[in-house]
This record gives C-alpha cells, sequence and structure tokens, in this order.
C-alpha cells in the first residue's frame, strides 16, 4: 500500500495514502475538534460536508486554513493543529455558529449531552459579540408521533440529511432554502408526519443539538403512575438492557438488566415484564408461518409467497409501506414483539388479574422512536383504548430514572415479575442484526426436522456487514436466508424481491444500522460504532448465560398456548398476534 | 449572392436589444425595400459592440460610421442622407464628451482607440446566427487544424506555451488544467463551458455568447480533443434568453455542418455539445457547485481535492473552463503561442475583457491588453466620470474583489497586481465610484450580494458574512464604535481563511480593501458618527442655513413629517428628531438655504 | 409554511410526465426539467413538485430542496405584469434602490409579492447584463432602461 | 446544408464566403488599402456618379485591389461633378474632378496602381470631406 509521511504538530507520521489529516493526527492522539463530521467505521457511515469548519488545521504553503476532516494527507505536509490563527479561527467560526442558535440550554432537552454545548466549552467561548443586533434564523417548530424538529437548534451538520438518505434511502429530509436561513427539513417545510418519515430516528440519533429529539412522553407515564385507578405494566426490550448503562456512567456493552428491572420497580410500575417474552411469541407466530408458506410453497403453491420478511421492526414496516406497498403482503403478519406483548397484556393478563382493560397502561421502553408512531396506529387499539399506552425511548428512561433519584449504580439486581417476564436467549438477541433470523431458525430447525439442534449458535448469521447471506441446512432442505440492517440495506433486497431475483427463503430486516442496539432511541453514540459493537456483543453474552436458548422452549409461551391461543397460527392468535398493512402512501396526503 | 457595397450593422447585444434594436433592423430593411436598395445595402444584425452606455448602434460599413442611441425611426433618415446621398446624419454620431464635437467614425473614438480585440474579434462584426460569417472569419479553422495537423499534447502545448490564464476569476493557467484533465484515465470524460456570469455588473461572456457563439463551441471542441472527451455541456444562465438562443442555433448549424457531432471533418474526431441551464444562483459559477447543479442537485461545492479534473460531472474527468477563456482558444491556436504570449504582462498574457459600469461615462464593453493601466481604461477608454464628479475608485472582481483607489490608478492590471493591491481580477466586471459613494455603504452592498447567494453550507459564509453585513449596517446607521472596525477586520480574516469555496473566500474582500483604502471614511462613520459621501441617511443632518433662509414657507408646506417650522418671512428650523431625512426640502428651496451637515 | 391548494388536472399531470420523460425522466435533469415545468405553468407549486418528484424518481423533500435552492424557481404565481427591479452593482450605484423603493410606493406591495387583483408582481433581479441602460426595470419580457424614481408611474400606465 | 467533411473543404467553403464580409474586414484596417468616396449628393447623382461608384466597385474588385469605396456627400466642387477622394495607404488623399468612365480606369490604372498622377486633380488646401463641417 503506498504510503505518505508528513508532520502534525511537530511528530512525524506514516499513513497510508487517501487518510485524511484528520484521521492521522487521531493516529498522533491528536483529537482536532469537529462538530459536523461523522464517520461509523465498518457501517460504511460518512458524513464530511466540511461545513462547520471547526476542524481547520494550518498546513505549510496553504494560503487558508483547510478543514482536516476532508482534506488528504500529502507527502512533506507540514500540519499545525493548534497555532494562533488556527485558535482564533475555531473560536470565531464557533462565535458566529453560536450567533445563529438559541442560547436556551438550560432548558433544552439536549443539555448535557449536546456537541454544541461541548464544543463552545472547550474552545471557551465566553460571550458572543454583537448579540444584540444579530438576527437569528428560526423556523416553524414541528411535533410528530415519534420526533420533535426545532430547527433553530439546527447548525447543518447535515449528519441527519446523510442519514435519511444516504443511509437509509427514506428521503424524508433535505436540505432546503440557501445561505442564512438553510436548513434540514421535509418537502415545502411541512411537518413530518406528511413525508416519507420512517420514524427510525437516525436522524435524532446523530444530532449533535436539539434539533431533533424524540417526543417525550414521561409526563404521561408519570401520571399514570400516580393514578391509583390505573395497574401499570411496563414491559422492556432487549437491546435497552445493554445500553441504559451508558447514561450511568458505565461502559458501552455493560449488562444491567438485574438493576434495569430494579430501577423500574423502584419507580413505581406495578408489574415489570420484559418485551424478550413477547419476542418468544413473535417466534413461535412468525417461524411457524415461516414454515408453513415454506412448506406450500415447496408444494409448488404459487399464492405462498417467498421470501418472508420479517416485520418486527416499525421502522421497516413504514419503508415498505411507503416504497414497497406491491409487497404489503410478502412481509410477516405477525405484529411486532411490543404490539405482541400488549396486545397479550390486555387480554389474556388482564384478564388473569381481573383487571379491565381499559385500567390498565402498557409502557413499553424501546430503544426505537417508530415504537412511539406504532403503538399510536389504530389497528393497534380496541375502542380507541391502544395495546400499547406509551413508548418511551431507553435515553426518556434514563432521564426519568434520573429525576426520580434512583442510582442505578448501586442498586441489587432484580428479576423481572411473572408471567410476562419470562424469555429465552432467543428472545435476548432480537435487539441486534440478525438476532431474530437467528432465534427463528432455533425454533423453526427443530420445528421442521424434528430434531435438537447440536449447536445454537448460528454464528454464520452475526456480523455487522450490511447486507448478509448464508444458507442454513435444514436436514437436506438447504434454507436461504438474508439479513440486511439499514433501511439502504433493506431497499436493495427489496428491489430485487420485486424484480423477482431474490433467492432467499427468509429476510430478516431491521431499519437501524446494527440493529436495535443503534435504535434512534439509544444512548447517544457520538459517532462511535464501538459502542454499537459493544452492545451487541452483551446481547450475545446475555444469550449464552441463559438456561433457555429457544423460543419454543421457554415454559410461559407453552402455557400461555396452552391456557390461551390454543396453537401458533391459531385463529385466537391471528386475531391479536397478526396485523395487515396499508400502502402509507396513499394514507399520506401531504396536507397543504 | 448579392453583391453589396454597404452594410449596416445593428447591434444585437441584449443591452441594445431591449432598445428595440429589431425594430430598427426592420425600419432598415423596409426602407432599403422602398428605395430599391436591398440588392446593394445589406442589414446585419450582429453581437453587442460593447458600447451599451449609447445603444442602440448601428455601424456602417465599409466607413466605420458610429451611430449612437438610435431610435427605430431613424431608420429613414440613416437611408435617405447616409446611404443614398452619402451624407453622414450628425445628429446620431457619437460626440466627444470633451470636445462635444461629432466623431465621424468609430476609428476615431477614444473607446475604440485602446482597444485589443482579440475575444471580442467578432462581437459587432459579424450575424452570431450565421455560422457562414464565422467561417469567413477563419472559423472553425482552429479545429480543423487540430484535428488534421496537430496531436492532443501539441495542442496542450501551444495553450501552455501562450501563458494563457483562466478568465474565470482565479487564473489558473488553461494548459495545465488540459494537460490535468488529458492524464486522467477514463472511459468518458467532458468538457464544461461556464457560462453562469453571475457577477452584478460584469456582462462580457454574456456578450461573447450572443455576439460571437461558434467561437465557444470551437474551442470546447478544440479542448474536447486536446483532453480526449467526446460530450460538451455548456452551462448558461437562465437569465440569458438570448445568448441560449444564440447558442441553440449556433450548435444546430454547426451540427448541420458537421462541424459537431461525430467524424468532424472526416478525422474520426467525434464531440457534440448539450446545454445545461443555470437557475440563479451565484456560487454555481464555482466549478464545483456548477457540476453539482449539471447533475441535478443544489449548486453546492465540494472540498477540493477532488479538482474536476479527477472526478467532475458524473465522477468523471470534467474541464471547466469559462466562455472568455474558451473563446480566445481559436485565435492562439491560428496565431500561435508566440503571438499570444508578446501580448500583455510577464505573468499575464493576452487581452483581458472588462466590463465596464457605475459612474463612467462609457458604459460598455471593453478589451485591453493586460498591463494597461486602470487610468487608461477608466479615463481614456472610459471617458472619466460622469457629470464631472471625483473618480474615487474602480470595485474589481464585482463581490468577490477589491476596491482599488486613487493611488492604484496606475498600476498595470493583471492577475498579480491586482492580487497585491488587495484586489482580484474576477471575471472582469469594474464598477466605477464617484465621491457621491460610501464605502462602507458599498461593503454592505456586496455583503448584501454575498448574503443572499450564500449556499448556506459552510457555518463562516452562512452566518459570518450575515455578521459582517449587520456590523457594516450598525457603522451605517452611527451605531459603530472603533473597536468594531478591528472586529470586522477580524471577522473577514477568518471568514477568507475558513470558508469552504471561492464565493466564501473572497467575499471579504471588498470590506477588507475598502478599510484599507479608505479608512478615514470608516473611522469617519464610527468615531465623527458622519458619512462624508452624504449617502448614509442616519448620518445626515438637514440644516438650514440663516444667510440664505427668507421664510418663503416652500420647505415647511413640502415637508412630509412637519419637521420645519418658522414663521413667514423669517429664518425657518428643522427639528432634527422628526426630520426623516427625506431630502424634498433641500429640493424645494430656491435659495440654496438648506444644506447637509 | 402555507401552500396554495391546486388541483392538477389529466393535463397537467400528463403534460409534467411528458416533460419528465422526455428527459428521459434522468434526475440530473432535474433542473432542465423543473424550467421547463415552470415556464409552462409560471410557478411551481407543491403539487407540480410532487408529481415531478414522483415521475423522475428523486424524493420530493430533494425536489422542494433544489426549488428552494434556486432563486430563478418560485413557488407562487406571478401577477399579469412581473415587474423586475435589476438590483445589480451598476443599477445599485445609479439609483436602482430608489426606483424599487417607488414601485413598492406605487403598488403597495413588498418583494416577493403581487397586487390584489394579480396584476403587478414586484421582485429583484441580480443584474440583466444591460448595465449599459442601468437602472434596468422589467416589466415581463420588456426591458425599461435608464428609469428614474419618475418614471415609475409612466411604466405603470403603460398597462393600465 | 451540406457537411463539411474536410480541413480542405472547410478552407473552399470559407473562400466562397469570404467576399461577403469582404466589406467589413478591410474596413477594419481601412488605412492598410485603398479608399476611393465618391460624392454622391444631387450634384453627383445627376452627373453620373452613381455610374462612376459602381464602376470603381466592380473594376477594384476585378483587378484585385484592396479597396473600400464609399460614397460621400457634396465635396462644394459642383462644377466638376462627378467629383472623387482616392487615398493610397499612407499617403495624403488627393481629389479628382470630371471623372467618368474613362477617368476613372485612368485612375484605377495609373494612380492606383502605380502611384502616378492623372489629369483632373483638384489641387485645393486640402481638407478631407469628413472633416468638414456640414
Amino acid at each position: 500500500m503506498e504510503t505518505i509521511k508528513l508532520t502534525i504538530d511537530n511528530k512525524e507520521i506514516e499513513v497510508p495514502k487517501g487518510t485524511t489529516i484528520y484521521q492521522a493526527a487521531k493516529m498522533l492522539g491528536i483529537d482536532i475538534p469537529t462538530l459536523c463530521y461523522m464517520h461509523l467505521d465498518d457501517m460504511n457511515i460518512e458524513n464530511k460536508p466540511a461545513g462547520c469548519r471547526i476542524c481547520v488545521v494550518e498546513v505549510n504553503g496553504r494560503k487558508n486554513l483547510p478543514p482536516s476532516c476532508s482534506t488528504d494527507c500529502q507527502n512533506g505536509m507540514v500540519v499545525k493543529t493548534h497555532t494562533t490563527r488556527v485558535l482564533n479561527a475555531r473560536r470565531t467560526v464557533m462565535e458566529f455558529i453560536l450567533s445563529d442558535h438559541p442560547k436556551d440550554c438550560l432548558v433544552c432537552s439536549k443539555s448535557g449531552n449536546c456537541d454544541l454545548q461541548a464544543m463552545a466549552h472547550r474552545l471557551g467561548i465566553r460571550e458572543i459579540p454583537g448579540q444584540e443586533y444579530a438576527a437569528v434564523s428560526t423556523y416553524r417548530k414541528d411535533t410528530s408521533p415519534s420526533i420533535i424538529r426545532d430547527l433553530d437548534k439546527c447548525i447543518l451538520c447535515r449528519r441527519c440529511e446523510t442519514m435519511c438518505n444516504t443511509v437509509q434511502t427514506v428521503g424524508a429530509l433535505s436540505a432546503v432554502n440557501r445561505g442564512f436561513m438553510a436548513t434540514v427539513a421535509p418537502a415545502f417545510e411541512e411537518n413530518l408526519e406528511y413525508s416519507p418519515c420512517t420514524y427510525c430516528g437516525q436522524c435524532v440519533a446523530v444530532c449533535p443539538t436539539g434539533a431533533l429529539t424524540e417526543v417525550n412522553h414521561i409526563p404521561q407515564v408519570l401520571r399514570a403512575l400516580a393514578d391509583p385507578t390505573k395497574t401499570v405494566v411496563v414491559q422492556t426490550a432487549p437491546a435497552v438492557r445493554v445500553a441504559l448503562g451508558e447514561e450511568f456512567g458505565m461502559k458501552p456493552g455493560s449488562i444491567v438488566t438485574g438493576k434495569l428491572a430494579a430501577a423500574l420497580r423502584a419507580l413505581g410500575f406495578d408489574y415489570v415484564f420484559d418485551t424478550d417474552f413477547a419476542a418468544d411469541l413473535t417466534i413461535m407466530e412468525e417461524g411457524t408461518e415461516l414454515l408453513d408458506r415454506l412448506g406450500r410453497y415447496l408444494k409448488g403453491d404459487k399464492s405462498a409467497r417467498i421470501p418472508i420478511l420479517t416485520s418486527c421492526c416499525p421502522g421497516w414496516v413504514n419503508f415498505f409501506e411507503y416504497y414497497f406497498p406491491d409487497l404489503k403482503d410478502v412481509p410477516s403478519t405477525a405484529k411486532s414483539p411490543q404490539q405482541m406483548f400488549g396486545a397479550i397484556a390486555k387480554s389474556y393478563f388482564a384478564d388473569k388479574i381481573g383487571v379491565n382493560r381499559k385500567d390498565m397502561v402498557v409502557v413499553s421502553i424501546m430503544p426505537c422512536l417508530a415504537k412511539k408512531y406504532e403503538c399510536q396506529r389504530d389497528e393497534f387499539s380496541v375502542d380507541n383504548n391502544p395495546d400499547v399506552d406509551y413508548s418511551i425511548s431507553t435515553r426518556e428512561l434514563a432521564a426519568f430514572i434520573k429525576q426520580a433519584n434512583i442510582d442505578v449504580n448501586s442498586l441489587d439486581d432484580e428479576d423481572f415479575d411473572n408471567p410476562l417476564g419470562e424469555s429465552t436467549g432467543a428472545a435476548v438477541i432480537f435487539g441486534t442484526t440478525g438476532g431474530v433470523i437467528e432465534a427463528a431458525c432455533r425454533t423453526a430447525y427443530e420445528i421442521y426436522t424434528g430434531k435438537k439442534l447440536a449447536k445454537i449458535d448460528f454464528t454464520e448469521l452475526r456480523g455487522m456487514e450490511g447486507v448478509r447471506s448464508a444458507t442454513i441446512d435444514f436436514n437436506g432442505l438447504p434454507l436461504n436466508i438474508g439479513i440486511a440492517h439499514g433501511l439502504g440495506n433493506a431497499r436493495k433486497l427489496l428491489d430485487d424481491v420485486r424484480a423477482g431475483k431474490s433467492q432467499f427463503h427468509a429476510i430478516e430486516v431491521m431499519a437501524c444500522p446494527g440493529g436495535c442496539v443503534g435504535g434512534g432511541g439509544q444512548p447517544l453514540h457520538h459517532g462511535d460504532s464501538e459502542v454499537l459493537k459493544a452492545r451487541a456483543a452483551a446481547l450475545y453474552t446475555e444469550d449464552k448465560n441463559k438456561p433457555l436458548r429457544k423460543s419454543h422452549e421457554n415454559p410461559f409461551i407453552i402455557k400461555l398456548y396452552e391456557e390461551f391461543l390454543g396453537k401458533p397460527n391459531s385463529e385466537k392468535a391471528h386475531h391479536l398476534l397478526h396485523t395487515h398493512y396499508f400502502d402509507r402512501k396513499e394514507k399520506i396526503i401531504i396536507k397543504h | 449572392m448579392s453583391k453589396y457595397s454597404m452594410h449596416l450593422l445593428v447591434c444585437g447585444g441584449t443591452g441594445c436589444h431591449s432598445s428595440e434594436s429589431d425594430a430598427i433592423v426592420c425600419n432598415l430593411r423596409d426602407e432599403l425595400e422602398a428605395k430599391g436598395l436591398t440588392d446593394n445595402v445589406q442589414v446585419i444584425l450582429t453581437g453587442c459592440f460593447g458600447f451599451c452606455e449609447k445603444g442602440p448602434i448601428v455601424k456602417v460599413m465599409p466607413d466605420n460610421t458610429f451611430y449612437v442611441q438610435v431610435k427605430p425611426e431613424d431608420a429613414q433618415t440613416i437611408v435617405e442622407e447616409h446611404v443614398i446621398k452619402g451624407r453622414k446624419v450628425t445628429r446620431l454620431l457619437y460626440k466627444d464628451p470633451v470636445s462635444k464635437e461629432p466623431v465621424s467614425d468609430s476609428k476615431h473614438m477614444g473607446f475604440f482607440k485602446k482597444q485589443l480585440r482579440i475575444v471580442l474579434r467578432n462581437c459587432g462584426f459579424i450575424n452570431p446566427e450565421n455560422i457562414d460569417e464565422y467561417i469567413a472569419r477563419d472559423g472553425y479553422m482552429a479545429l480543423g487544424k487540430v484535428l488534421s495537423e496537430m496531436t492532443p499534447e501539441d495542442t496542450i502545448k501551444v495553450i501552455k506555451d501562450s501563458g494563457q490564464r483562466g478568465r474565470g476569476g482565479a487564473g489558473f493557467p488553461t494548459g495545465l488544467k488540459w494537460e490535468l484533465a488529458r492524464k486522467n484515465q477514463s472511459d468518458e470524460k467532458y468538457v464544461v463551458c461556464n457560462a453562469d456570469e453571475g457577477d452584478p455588473g460584469a456582462f462580457m461572456d454574456r456578450s461573447v455568447l450572443e455576439g460571437d457563439p461558434h467561437s465557444v463551441l470551437e474551442a470546447m471542441a478544440i479542448c474536447g480533443y486536446s483532453i480526449g472527451a467526446s460530450n460538451g455541456l455548456i452551462y448558461v444562465r437562465a437569465e440569458y434568453p438570448l445568448a441560449i438562443h444564440r447558442l441553440q442555433v449556433a450548435i444546430k448549424q454547426a451540427r448541420e455542418y458537421g462541424l459537431l457531432g461525430n467524424n468532424i471533418m472526416g478525422t474520426g474526431f467525434n464531440f457534440d455539445i448539450n446545454l445545461r441551464f443555470g437557475a440563479g444562483a451565484f456560487v454555481c459559477g464555482e466549478e464545483t457547485a456548477l457540476i453539482h447543479s449539471m447533475e441535478g442537485l443544489r449548486g453546492e461545492p465540494t472540498v477540493k481535492p477532488p479538482f474536476p479534473a479527477e472526478s467532475g460531472f458524473r465522477s468523471k474527468p470534467t474541464n471547466v473552463n469559462n466562455v472568455e477563456t474558451l473563446a480566445a482558444i481559436p485565435v492562439i491556436i491560428l496565431k500561435g503561442a508566440k503571438w499570444y504570449s508578446s501580448i500583455g504582462t510577464e505573468k499575464s498574457k493576452g487581452t483581458k475583457v472588462f466590463a465596464l459600469a457605475g459612474k463612467i461615462n462609457n458604459v460598455g464593453l471593453i478589451e485591453v491588453p493586460m498591463g494597461t493601466t486602470l487610468r487608461e481604461v477608466v479615463f481614456e477608454i472610459g471617458g472619466g466620470i460622469r457629470n464631472g464628479k471625483k473618480f474615487k475608485g474602480v470595485q474589481t472582481g464585482g463581490p468577490s474583489g477589491g476596491c482599488l483607489s486613487e493611488k492604484h490608478l496606475d498600476i498595470p492590471i493583471d492577475y498579480d497586481n491586482l492580487i497585491a493591491a488587495g484586489s482580484i481580477m474576477g471575471s472582469g466586471g469594474m464598477i466605477i465610484l464617484d465621491e457621491d459613494d460610501c464605502m462602507v455603504s458599498m461593503a454592505k452592498f456586496y455583503l448584501d450580494f454575498t448574503v443572499e447567494e450564500s449556499c448556506g453550507k459552510c457555518a463562516p459564509c452562512r452566518i459570518g458574512n450575515k455578521r459582517l453585513n449587520e456590523l457594516l449596517g450598525q457603522i451605517c446607521e452611527g451605531k459603530g464604535t472603533i473597536e468594531d472596525l478591528d472586529r470586522l477586520k477580524n471577522m473577514s480574516n477568518v471568514i477568507k481563511d475558513t470558508a469552504l469555496c471561492g464565493l466564501g473566500q473572497t467575499s471579504p474582500n471588498p470590506v477588507l480593501s475598502m478599510m484599507e483604502n479608505y479608512r478615514e471614511e470608516f473611522v469617519a462613520h464610527v468615531v465623527d458618527k458622519k458619512c462624508p459621501a452624504g449617502h448614509c441617511r442616519s448620518l445626515m443632518e438637514y440644516v438650514i442655513n440663516p444667510d440664505n433662509c427668507v421664510g418663503c414657507t416652500a420647505c415647511a408646506r413640502v415637508c412630509p413629517v412637519g419637521a420645519i417650522k418658522g414663521e413667514r418671512k423669517e429664518t425657518h428650523k428643522i427639528d432634527p428628531s422628526i426630520c426623516i431625512k427625506c431630502g424634498s426640502c433641500k429640493e424645494k428651496c430656491k435659495f440654496d438655504a438648506i444644506f447637509i451637515r | 409554511m402555507s401552500h396554495i391548494k391546486i388541483e392538477l388536472r389529466k393535463e397537467d399531470v400528463d403534460f409534467i410526465k411528458g416533460v419528465c420523460s422526455s428527459f428521459n425522466n434522468d434526475p440530473q435533469e432535474l433542473i432542465n426539467v423543473l424550467h421547463t415545468t415552470q415556464e409552462h405553468f409560471g410557478y411551481l407549486p407543491a403539487e407540480i413538485q410532487e408529481v415531478v418528484a414522483e415521475n423522475m424518481n428523486v424524493p420530493v423533500a430533494k425536489v422542494y430542496g433544489v426549488v428552494s435552492f434556486y432563486s430563478f424557481f418560485t413557488m407562487t404565481p406571478k401577477g399579469k405584469y412581473p415587474i423586475s427591479v435589476c438590483l445589480g452593482t451598476a443599477c445599485y450605484v445609479r439609483g436602482a434602490e430608489n426606483v424599487l423603493a417607488e414601485f413598492k410606493k406605487e403598488l403597495g406591495i413588498q418583494v416577493g409579492e403581487a397586487t390584489k387583483d394579480n396584476k403587478f408582481s414586484l421582485s429583484t433581479l441580480r443584474c440583466v447584463g444591460a448595465c449599459g441602460l442601468a437602472p434596468v426595470v422589467l416589466v415581463g419580457g420588456k426591458t425599461y432602461g435608464r428609469i428614474a424614481p419618475d418614471d415609475v408611474k409612466n411604466i405603470l400606465k403603460e398597462y393600465e | 446544408m451540406s457537411k463539411i467533411t474536410s480541413l480542405a473543404d472547410l478552407k473552399k467553403k470559407r473562400e466562397e464566403i469570404k467576399t461577403g464580409l469582404d466589406i467589413r474586414i478591410k474596413a477594419m484596417d481601412p488605412e492598410s488599402v485603398v479608399q476611393v468616396k465618391v460624392a454622391m449628393a444631387t450634384c453627383g447623382i445627376a452627373s453620373g456618379a452613381k455610374a462612376v461608384m459602381e464602376f470603381f466597385l466592380e473594376q477594384l474588385e476585378r483587378r484585385n485591389i484592396a479597396a473600400i469605396v464609399t460614397q460621400t456627400g457634396c465635396m462644394g466642387y459642383c462644377y466638376a461633378e462627378p467629383t472623387i477622394e482616392v487615398k493610397l495607404p499612407g499617403q495624403e488623399p488627393v481629389v479628382f474632378g470630371y471623372v467618368d468612365l474613362k477617368r476613372a480606369d485612368q485612375i484605377i490604372e495609373k494612380y492606383i496602381k502605380t502611384g502616378e498622377l492623372v489629369d483632373g486633380i483638384i489641387p485645393v488646401n486640402y481638407q478631407s470631406i469628413d472633416d468638414k463641417k456640414e
């Protein structure tokens, strides 16, 4: 490989050709400040518009100060990252940026977790000259079911635009207007609700400021908890237990399942359950549906559509409903675990404890913002009473715990309540890319072949590659599995399905890069993909430590079918646990 | 073909066109027909003569008579007097601004005397919508020459040796640019002509496209041959409908002659040209922004490198040249590198087209050898300052350039001298300012422009220029402090240092150069709270001189806000707290009693 | 942002489709498509942009991103006689600002607005390249040169 | 329109067209060619100036002499009409009177081709026609 020799801050370094000054400096332990630049290695996600101009450096022989994030190293370059000229330029540009930013940090939901705030502090900005007469670009605030857009706080880093377009190919957001009024918005600066937005929340996950945040449902949850007539049931998704710790100073990948259960109980929830239980249930339903469709398909039944697509990710569901409505009979009809949980909680469990569904409030803790929208869908409520009342994100939960003075670090581990708190290792790995299909394979294999799996770990299905494929031997039947995470990757597989070129029997799709561990509601990764990888690894550890690792072995699932549902895909199961899809393009008409 | 003994050239450039030059052509033809002279006299609608100040222009050949401000109804007189009787129509002749005497022909006009027309060689000379006239002027001979007698390397060498530098603004050597594009291997390459002339007050590209479109097409084909491209694109402003029309006609004719298309002149070389339209964004003059715009995207620039020569349009090697640069190429090929490099200064070869505008007598388009002094341009060619006012400065390079003052009048104009003087060549707009122009307001005017045209991608340009503009506004309103001048300077330098593209990096130039050259005027605004040019309203005070006031009450009656009080036949007084400084009273006063303090 | 709700007729939709396909539905030709479409309809309301987006296979947000970037494109209909005052440098130093102020006063509208009867609309532009005629005013396709504030009334009279 | 298929073809085409622009090309640098001005006021036309002008136009070209033939107003020598002014490159203009076709031929052959003076020169304190105030 061709290498380049250069000097940065008087230190010599040799780097591969194509390395930027920013990257080379990093290798030397020099952390050049930057606001807009974002690079998630391994995931092919990069945002470098070179727009913030904070990362400028001085290069010998160059007239101006080039941005280190997007300037390649060249032989003999002499780079200085902190000359007086550079420091003055950085400060002045930072003053510019702050001069066009609201100064209401005290009440901003991003306060304390805001890249802009941190940078202002780091660069030692103490005043913003000319504030008295400086115009500030202001825009209309927009609240959608999941996401709040407050563009007054936008610094035009363009990360959200990159996520929405290049990574997710959703195309809800674009840079609009020009000059001082330039910002990132949906078409016609309309509400997100009237756009193709899937609420995947990846824009929120990367926003360095408070311009894009989640809708806060804590007040509603508090109200429910305070209401003595309500029985408040909480469920928590697998990816939450490997990320929540980060909000309390633990290192990424810390498993806090026991502390999470304890904290939820301490917050006053009446029943602390686990979405993992519903994940096991999902496998029963989805796995059975897969085997049924596959069986009919192999017999030559033309009405059996193959591949079957997973349907537990609401961002993904929103995506195909908008962009591939013609394929809406291809995904599994199984509801997502969140919704299966709600449906069972407000029927089976409510009956069991003798509570009217109207007096039960189901709260979900999710790594996801699309879940907020999902639980508000009409088809997921009975007589205007939703199966899941409120969905709050990992971040919101962390804030909630802090408000309640609960010291997570010192909490003793506790268990989930029963019956909806028991789960297997298969359910735990739902939280990472490849996990759902691996869980499905564990169960489907044993049901299809009637044999016990020799090796439970399908390592061939794991990894961080955007599109993956593997062939699993189902006792002589080669089952072709496809996996995509990130909607842009999913689109590629969907295009093949639409064109009739897909070789797969089953495809797992997760809207967020990395799967739920990288969800839009998770603690911010601040551009570090190691964080996501650590969370995923933790889920596999949790799986390994579980005594039961196959969904169909969950004793409470078996009991649920015996007592209530009958068998997978029964009529009752269909009624409660399955759904249907819409052409969202027809549903979302831009209102003028 | 009829044997014409006289040609009547009517300017069909945008300036004259909008003053009904079409009607002039029609009337002339009608008159000639009525007099049975259609076989003797030919009427030709040409491109711009450059002398826009006095348009519409009619030039009579072969005697070079130069009629100015011709109206359609003058056609009859011209035909009856000049064509038939051979008597020049004196009242339509250009009058020397100093001697007030009519000038018999263009050869005697100061405006044309110092000019050397290479780029504009055919403007105002041929009918731009007739390819034959271009061919008669050795058109497409240069293309024929390179295709039949020269290798691409030879061609690039000629351009390199000629020393020509890009006329779009930055002055990058053309030959070097071509060489870089040639070196990058690719299955496909593109030649792009940047005709997105956005600098307000510059109209040289428009004039070339309108007056001599084929020269650009020919040059693009030569470039295509040299770098190995078979596709050309012209990115032209949608605001230039006439230029677009002429280009469309020219491309059609060139294709019909086989001078564009496949197997040009039997040499096996293929090259074709298509048009892309700009849509009103100054930043698209920057080549990466231009390329994004051609790709159907927002015209936002990207960091260079990679340069377009490596990865440009559709990520293929792309060579972008400006209209004026291209228009000179065929002449350089035919006359040789040595000839071209003998014109101009050591580091800036050839000629440069300038658009003179503002407070100057001869507004128009001129072409002079590099090295001509500002004084020659302003006072000899430009005919000096209008209305006998005092010269104050020249803004060169438009909103990206700087303002040169009296002390710069004798520097020879070339790329390096202008940079040394704190300005840039830019595309060649020259706005001449006189004593009535306030430099703080001018700096603000240019910032207004940049703020409006900034794409918004990078923070220093998006926000920094806005802040510069606001601070200048404060100063104009008398709210500035002496410390603000230091802030202006620091903000300007940081924007220059950190902005992403050429637009942002040069946007503070007007402020910096005006502060440098007219510092006392800035100081007057912030310290004395006065605008010496009498332009900034907030800093003006209308006062009545009791010595002159006779108490006629005319001023009090005209004042729209009732700020003037006084008894009849007694001295009046203006209440400055009410006065809105509209100036009506001063206009009305017959006794010169009202003055501005 | 409020939009004027317009119903596109089938022939309007067909026209837009035709324009898109005449440019091979190639997203790189988006700006040319928008030019042709605006020339036909006079402006580019949201509804039209949606049809363009659909046919060009570009997210409508991106189409709007382009439309809102370039000053040549407009989402509001122009008056019957659109008036543009050139504010290029040459016109500025020769007093175009005062001419603009006079138009505002006479018409009682601001830049970017149209009169109530939709007869006149007012906009500014940067240099039409007719600097010799500065200050320049365009009414529809007609150019008026060397305009002083006093001429404004007479110009408007021509269109009564 | 026929295609241009080679450089030679282009050159041929150029020569064909070139004469059409002759008037303009020569006018670019009038000092380098012969300039003939024919007085074409009423008196001149009455005495046959038009025919003289056409003769010059036609013959100068036929005889391959680069020249500009223009008409001008009354030169004030009405007694000697038709009058013409001839200016050879680098020389002072000379005015000829009583120019008929025969004399015109002589002027071309002798004065224009060889610089030899012929009859009919009007020896006045010379003032170029255009310098006169009309």
